[in-house]
């Protein structure tokens, strides 16, 4: 830094000496020390703490840009990684309205100073509950983890039970999240998947059922991106034990898949990073939650929930707090789970990505993902040592690739990839050592064929025997 | 503007974007993509979504967003505690780059040097500032940050084996909800310490309420109400001698910079809003970041990965023995970090106290000016508040009948925003107002002369206030609906269904 | 928002931003750098510029644009013959990279082979587009565009020995005001055709106008009225046949994408604004572009450097022989150009077509729809109308009093555009309106609407709509001091000191 | 491309089929093709224009940034180039509000429904009016050499006489520029230069004045950013001999610098681009125009000038155009020149570059850019072989550098900078061939100590003898 500053910092403006001199006479103090005189000298710091000189403006543009210029990034590098953080493409407009100044610097307001924010609220609520053909769909919540994990607690609320299962193939990550947000008031158990296809064991699932399940929650596309088409047997065998059938979506998979409810689920969550959001390195994660609108369900959600009212003039909507007095805001320790700052933002990015697709615009890009994903599986299994570790298994947009054959470590794969500008498949050897080399790889509509060409080339030259 | 919800501007065929398709060689391929899907799992009928075209999407949503008060536009000091205060527009201009958007949370650590390092360094900028000794940044708001704290309060106990037997976590009531609901999620039962007459929390009652069975305590210091508990090394020393972890909601923690710091308080752990202290903004309610601190003891239990520095290099550190694993996906809100790590760049040291000092001048110098206003008052001790104030308008309504809730609609007219408090209301008619170091004397001034005509407007023409709002963009709501299952509408198919039923 | 002027924001002692200083090392080395500047050169006083902290700079400028009706948040068919139509939000994300802000325009050649490839496959295609064989993209405005064709015509007369003799311009009454201004400041006599009882430029007089000093020809076809004048080729042949030069002013050039061109119709030169036609925006008034075609004879002439294609690299080809130089400063407004480039790729040539189908669709619906509205009519001839329209209020203004001046103040209450017509209003009570391609049947039916009743108002409560506006963000202007020596005011300082004196 | 288009195009809601042929029917029409019956047959394309088939908003978004990416640009390399276009700080909020989508898409409205851009606008030509100290500013137009030459031509018609005069040091492009606009109506003609001060050559100046001279134009800092010291003696001579004083000025300068009404101006113009526009590849550039509040030079202003004016209610503040009836909006060819459209966002910003300055700002970073560039200059007089053209001169910013002693040629010497990642200065060989090789040098309060020294480094590198 190059200088003492004399003024006001741009940020403070009551750091201009004459105005705090004014109100500090006006309060009746003599010093700015004084203002902290109800903290003891003890716990007082009382020296400077080592922190780097404050920079101006464009000093820390430079610095900023400096460091982030060491970023490789997917708009530059071939990207496959998935594996809940997906790069898609996402429409001008999403960013026009997120970077509103208006949006970016609400918070809290009440309904009719911040009537646009609530609307934009209740109209997100209201489009994802068209994707998954729901009746209520919540505020958002932080992200995918964490919207299971509270549809597991609403389910042990509603049963009075304790245990919730999961299939093995679920996000390592994700269980890791929800087990710590269920511990110790509910229990999570895995239920096994078939070797072969992928899908959950049935008969596994049958014998871990029991009278103090709560919920069986599987995914669709799972982690794996496997389609799991026994959703209805799954939902039924639940249902029989008394248990709430929970399903964890991709909402990007819905212009082309079945939506739950067809298939027996009574809560969907899942996450809206697909639907407009950047990566931003898993800054862009958002959750939600849909249930029918039925009171035993309404209740327990922790989330807040915009409604839409009549105002007193004729025709006009306003908008509200649904069942206020459920949240923790209203009751505490009392209250459903907790509720706090989310990801409202990008529920109203959602909602314009939603708003610009349409209904045709989400069935042709289910498509396109089908189209190209599977190209690329194709592709993929032709090289000589790659296959498909689920060859018989229909999926949506990731597969597992199956490199044991080639003699060589996914990691190295993937380190001689990133020197060819593409981040290779998430590498599955930690989560699922069982399966030896395997990579799960991510293929969206923003992939063209040049560029799953080139990645077939790339990976074919690596595993050439030479 | 007097926006149609926006399924009302379906109109068959519009589109407002195409979105990416396949190439027709690639489709020769491979087919439509669709025929390999499952009959069971293939979708029959299309979502019920709106078509629209493009530039009817831009203006209904611009529309909306000029309806909404961001704190860029208005003298933001009446959202309670939320710390809202000057968004710097850099900071914003800063994230908007593919070098960040575009990074995926998996990708190779040395392919994101650069962002490791932001992590590294902030985490850096956080142990000064609060004397802890590690931070995670995966937290994704304050609430989740109390979260992840109880959980490591589980965690340490478990792993001293006293996991089942310590159950219970102290707090005070005004403290935020979130403290005492997330303790409740973790499974703990909650202890609620009332303050003394003065607004301090009760040390006495602290000392009934420890036992071998107290976990932990979690508290706030300030407190919602403005008051700086000084005792509050005694209080984390009881607690500690009983052998319970404490831990510090520092989400008040922006008259404090500088200043004071939880070590010294005695806290095991701390969080810092990135998004309330650290000027990232609020977006609507999220996402956010809730940076937890913790002392060299808990690092262990802390969700991971963390950022290390090794050899020059940046590594991300997995889950060690005993972490409570993690608490959200991935890393947490990178951009708010970002955020975070140039607002402190551009206070440095000096400014960082500047924000504490000037804080607490403009909440004194405002609530100086509160207490003259007719039927306000701020109950407790008088003086010695720092960051905000709760006050209230008992007087006013006994005398008036005009509510706090009626001034909140009023309010509105002013192009201001004012919040009530949190539940329960401790404070009768209670508001609650934090100015932050942002606004100037001028700015402050503007919303005194608001509450002071509302004031005398409640003396002497109390309706005005209480049909308010006059002068916003809707007209005031009918609200019967909202707590009847029959009659609430969340989406608009919902709306649709139960309007052609009545 | 009632917003005060910014200098009234001023507190001494605030900054808005802190600029970048110089270092103490370096500082050492040269002292203050102001000591090198002469004394008579030295500046006594600092500017009286207000100093106002960051966050109420920027309140102040957030709350002027919500001041502000851009197209992007109305039905914004008002505005005359100044084609606004969407301005796709991709095109301007697509420009805030430091790939383009941060060019310098003198770097070398092999430095911005990306941008002079776009100028280039813009030239491609605009040339495609109208017949013409070469443009230059350097003017800045349609005025600039037009100013650029006037002095290749003096060039060019010039280069033959007839600088001197030929030395008028014919236009037509209904063009541009611009196409008249220009030619003027090139010196040029104007001779101002006027229509004939349909509305059609006048074949007749214009052969009586030409003459040995006829040095050139402009109009704009369709003309402002949205007649569209189909013998246009023999009048180009007419002025070709007296040695001046046809030149087309291509500001109503929506509605005639892909369907006829400037070539065929026999023009030397034409210029399309980007900013219309090609969909960049206005911004409030610029910078814009008119990119200017010419065909072979007249490609010397043009300003420079133009890009051109050699061997696969791009170059910049400076000014040839007797080329009129330079109209602007480096190669024009760079970031329309890529804007212009984006929306063509955007539509490509179906889309272009489809973008002059629907504009003339609109027009004619708008147009049907408003002759039914009770006072108004449509001058000339009926039907046969492109892109636009240029209404009349006559018979309400007989018969109510209520002007076109009333309805522009009155439709700002419905949040909503209207233009009267450029100067002088040979169609009395003029307004013009032109919907393009971008607005929907809705759009228009709502635009109707509002029309509709106001003509009902001026029939039933004219003073209502004399007074107007009622529901703007100000109140009537009292415009007497505007054209009055003594009284205007065109800065702060000057309404300041006459402020004083009165 | 990928697909026919069955749906509306997003940009053109009315290509729906069904509303189409609603529409065309209410018009009377069976067919889209007979909306163009007006035109003869004989002048229809009738063909596809050969033109790229339309792209999706994703294809294109990837096509230019690929495009774009192929850019050097002065974020990422050292950027030494000015003359007439210069990298300064630009501040976000700048970005932020020329950004808006109100202001990027508003144009021509009414005082009532844009009573944001007239107040903006009339801000603007405030601010500039303090800097410069004069009190009449336009609305601004196209750049400094626009403003220039209408500074020139409303000389002419106050003086009813046809020549003006500028120096030989001006810039050639600009020169061009003046006086495309200004033939054949008037004559410019050059005065010379001091060959050793580079400051204009006073004698030379009395000797062209004569009887026909409408005005003196000089600049301050000239082109070649030199400080012209002699600004009261030139605008003496002017005046004496019946001409109007014009000065350019670059208005980053006047923090420091004298504002020209000091030494005798009677109209001030320049360019608003160092003030928070970036270079845009020179589609930042913005003229301003400034006078006293006289009557004559009012009259004579081409532009839109904005005044404020009182409304029906007390206290509040309303804006309209001031004196209308010169423009050629009112009067066509008889009015003033011509009007249209110009670059009011660009003044718009100014404004708010000026409002975030304020007076200490703008102080300070004239101080800065002369601390910085006499800094550069020295390091590289220092270098054997390289020497300023005009040492004793006082300068602002810009300098010239005379590289004949080291026997390269500028263009060697720049290429070779641009392999170390540095854009060196203008080549002034073409346009003032009588200095040989010289170069025009830009250093702004951008450039910091380390990237002045390694400019010094590198060239020192270069210039060395083997």
């Amino acid at each position: 830094m190059t200088r003492t500053r004399t003024f006001a910092h741009p940020y403070i403006p009551n750091t201009v000496p004459e105005v705090q001199a004014e109100m500090l006479k006006e309060i009746g103090l003599d010093s700015v020390d004084q203002l902290h005189d109800a903290i003891p000298e003890s716990l007082k710091l009382n020296r400077d703490m080592k922190l780097p000189p404050a920079m101006t403006e464009h000093e820390l543009r430079r610095h900023i840009d400096a460091l982030l210029a060491k970023n490789k990034h997917g708009g530059a590098y071939l990207n496959f990684l998935g594996a809940g953080c997906w790069q898609h493409f996402v429409p001008a407009v999403c960013d026009e309205i997120n970077q509103r100044s208006e949006f970016v610097t609400a918070y809290a307001g009440e309904p009719y100073e911040d009537h646009g924010r609530f609307q934009a609220l209740f109209e997100y609520q209201s489009l994802i509950a068209e994707l998954v053909d729901m009746d209520v769909v919540n505020v958002p919540t932080f992200d995918w983890a964490q919207a299971a994990s509270t549809a597991i607690r609403m389910a042990g609320r509603i049963t009075g039970r304790r245990t919730a299962l999961l299939p093995k193939s679920a996000d390592p990550d994700k269980i890791m999240i929800i087990r710590n947000y269920c511990t110790p008031v509910m229990e999570l158990r895995l239920v096994e998947i078939d070797s072969a296809t992928g899908r959950i064991d049935l008969d596994d699932l049958r014998a871990k059922l029991d009278a103090d399940t709560a919920a069986v929650y599987f995914e669709n596309p799972g982690y794996l991106g496997i389609i799991e088409d026994q959703g209805s047997a799954i939902s039924a065998l639940a249902h029989e034990a008394g248990a709430v059938s929970i399903v964890g979506v991709d909402p990007i998979s819905l212009g082309v898949l079945q939506p739950p409810g067809g298939y027996g689920a009574d809560i969907v969550c899942g996450d809206l990073q697909p639907l407009g959001m950047h990566m931003n390195y898993g800054g862009g994660q958002a959750g939600f939650i849909a249930t029918r609108d039925e009171e035993t369900y309404v209740m327990e959600y922790p989330s807040r929930l915009f409604g839409i009212v009549p105002t007193e003039v004729e025709g006009e909507y306003g908008f509200g707090d649904v069942a206020y007095e459920r949240t923790s805001f209203a009751l505490r320790e009392k209250g459903k789970e907790s509720v706090g700052t989310q990801t409202a933002l990008w529920g109203i990015t959602a909602g314009v990505y939603l708003s610009l697709m349409g209904p045709y615009g989400m069935q042709e890009l289910g498509g396109t993902i089908m189209q190209k994903s599977q190209y690329a599986a194709k592709k993929l299994a032709a090289i000589p040592g790659v296959g498909l570790r689920f060859p018989g298994t229909a999926f949506f947009k990731e597969f597992v690739v199956d490199f044991n054959g080639t003699g060589l470590k996914v990691a190295e794969i993937n380190r001689r990839l990133a020197e060819a500008g593409i981040f290779g498949g998430k590498d599955l050897s930690g989560g699922f050592p069982e399966w030896g080399q395997c990579a799960l790889y991510c293929v969206t509509e923003i992939h063209s064929k040049a560029d799953l060409d080139r990645l077939a080339e790339a990976i074919a030259k690596i595993v050439a025997k030479p | 503007w007097d926006e149609p919800v926006i399924f009302e501007l379906h109109r068959p065929g519009e589109r407002g974007v195409i979105p990416p398709g396949s190439e027709e060689s690639l489709a020769a391929e491979v087919g439509d993509g669709t025929g390999r899907i499952p009959d069971s799992m293939r979708r029959s009928e299309l979502p019920k979504l709106p078509e629209i075209g493009q530039a009817k999407v831009l203006r209904h949503y611009l529309r909306l967003s000029q309806e909404t008060l961001g704190s860029d536009l208005n003298v933001e000091i009446g959202q309670g505690t939320c710390t809202m205060k000057y968004i710097p527009r850099i900071n914003e201009m800063l994230i908007r780059t593919p070098h960040l958007t575009e990074l995926h949370p998996l990708q190779d650590e040395e392919s994101v040097q650069g962002m490791l390092e932001i992590f590294h360094r902030t985490d850096l900028a956080m142990r000064e500032i609060s004397g802890m000794d590690a931070f995670s940044f995966q937290s994704s708001s304050g609430t989740q940050a109390l979260l992840a704290m109880a959980s490591i309060v589980r965690a340490y106990h478990e792993s001293r084996g006293e996991g089942d037997t310590r159950d219970e976590i102290i707090t005070t009531i005004f403290s935020h909800p979130s403290q005492a609901a997330t303790a409740a999620v973790k499974g703990y039962k909650i202890i609620t310490l009332h303050p003394d007459e003065d607004g301090f929390p009760d040390l006495e009652k602290l000392k009934k309420a420890v036992s071998p069975r107290t976990a932990g305590f979690v508290v706030a210091n300030p407190e919602d109400t403005g008051i700086y508990n000084p005792r509050i090394r005694e209080f984390t020393d009881v607690v500690h001698a009983a052998g319970g972890v404490c831990y510090y909601d520092q989400a008040n923690a922006n008259g404090l910079l500088g200043i004071t710091r939880a070590k010294e308080a005695g806290f095991d752990m701390c969080f810092f809003n990135l998004h309330k202290t650290f000027a990232a903004p609020h977006m609507c309610g999220g996402p956010a970041t809730g940076a937890l601190g913790v002392a060299e003891p808990f690092k262990r239990f802390l969700p991971g990965p963390v950022v290390d520095l090794e050899n020059g290099r940046y590594v991300l550190k997995g889950q060690e023995d005993g972490s409570i694993g993690k608490v959200r996906s991935f890393h947490g809100v990178a951009q708010t970090v970002l955020r975070a790590y140039a607002w402190i760049m551009s206070l440095g040291p000096d400014g960082l106290r500047d924000v504490a000092r000037i804080a607490v001048l403009n909440n004194n110098y405002l609530y100086h000016k509160i207490l003259k206003i007719r039927g306000a008052s701020a109950p407790y001790i008088r003086g010695r508040r720092l960051e905000q104030v709760r006050y209230s308008w008992k007087q006013l309504t006994d005398e008036t009948g005009v509510t706090t809730e009626d001034i909140t609609r009023r309010m509105c007219d002013f192009g201001l925003h004012y919040w009530t408090s949190h539940h329960p209301y401790i404070v009768p008619q209670p508001f609650t107002l934090e100015p932050t170091e942002s606004y100037s004397k001028e700015d402050l001034d503007e919303y005194i002369r608001a509450l002071e005509h509302i004031s005398n407007e409640a003396y002497s023409n109390p309706e005005a206030v209480k049909t308010a709002p006059h002068n916003s963009t809707v007209h005031r709501n009918d609200e019967s609906s909202l707590d009847d299952p029959k009659q609430w509408c969340i989406t608009w198919r919902a709306y649709l269904k139960k309007a052609q039923e009545n």
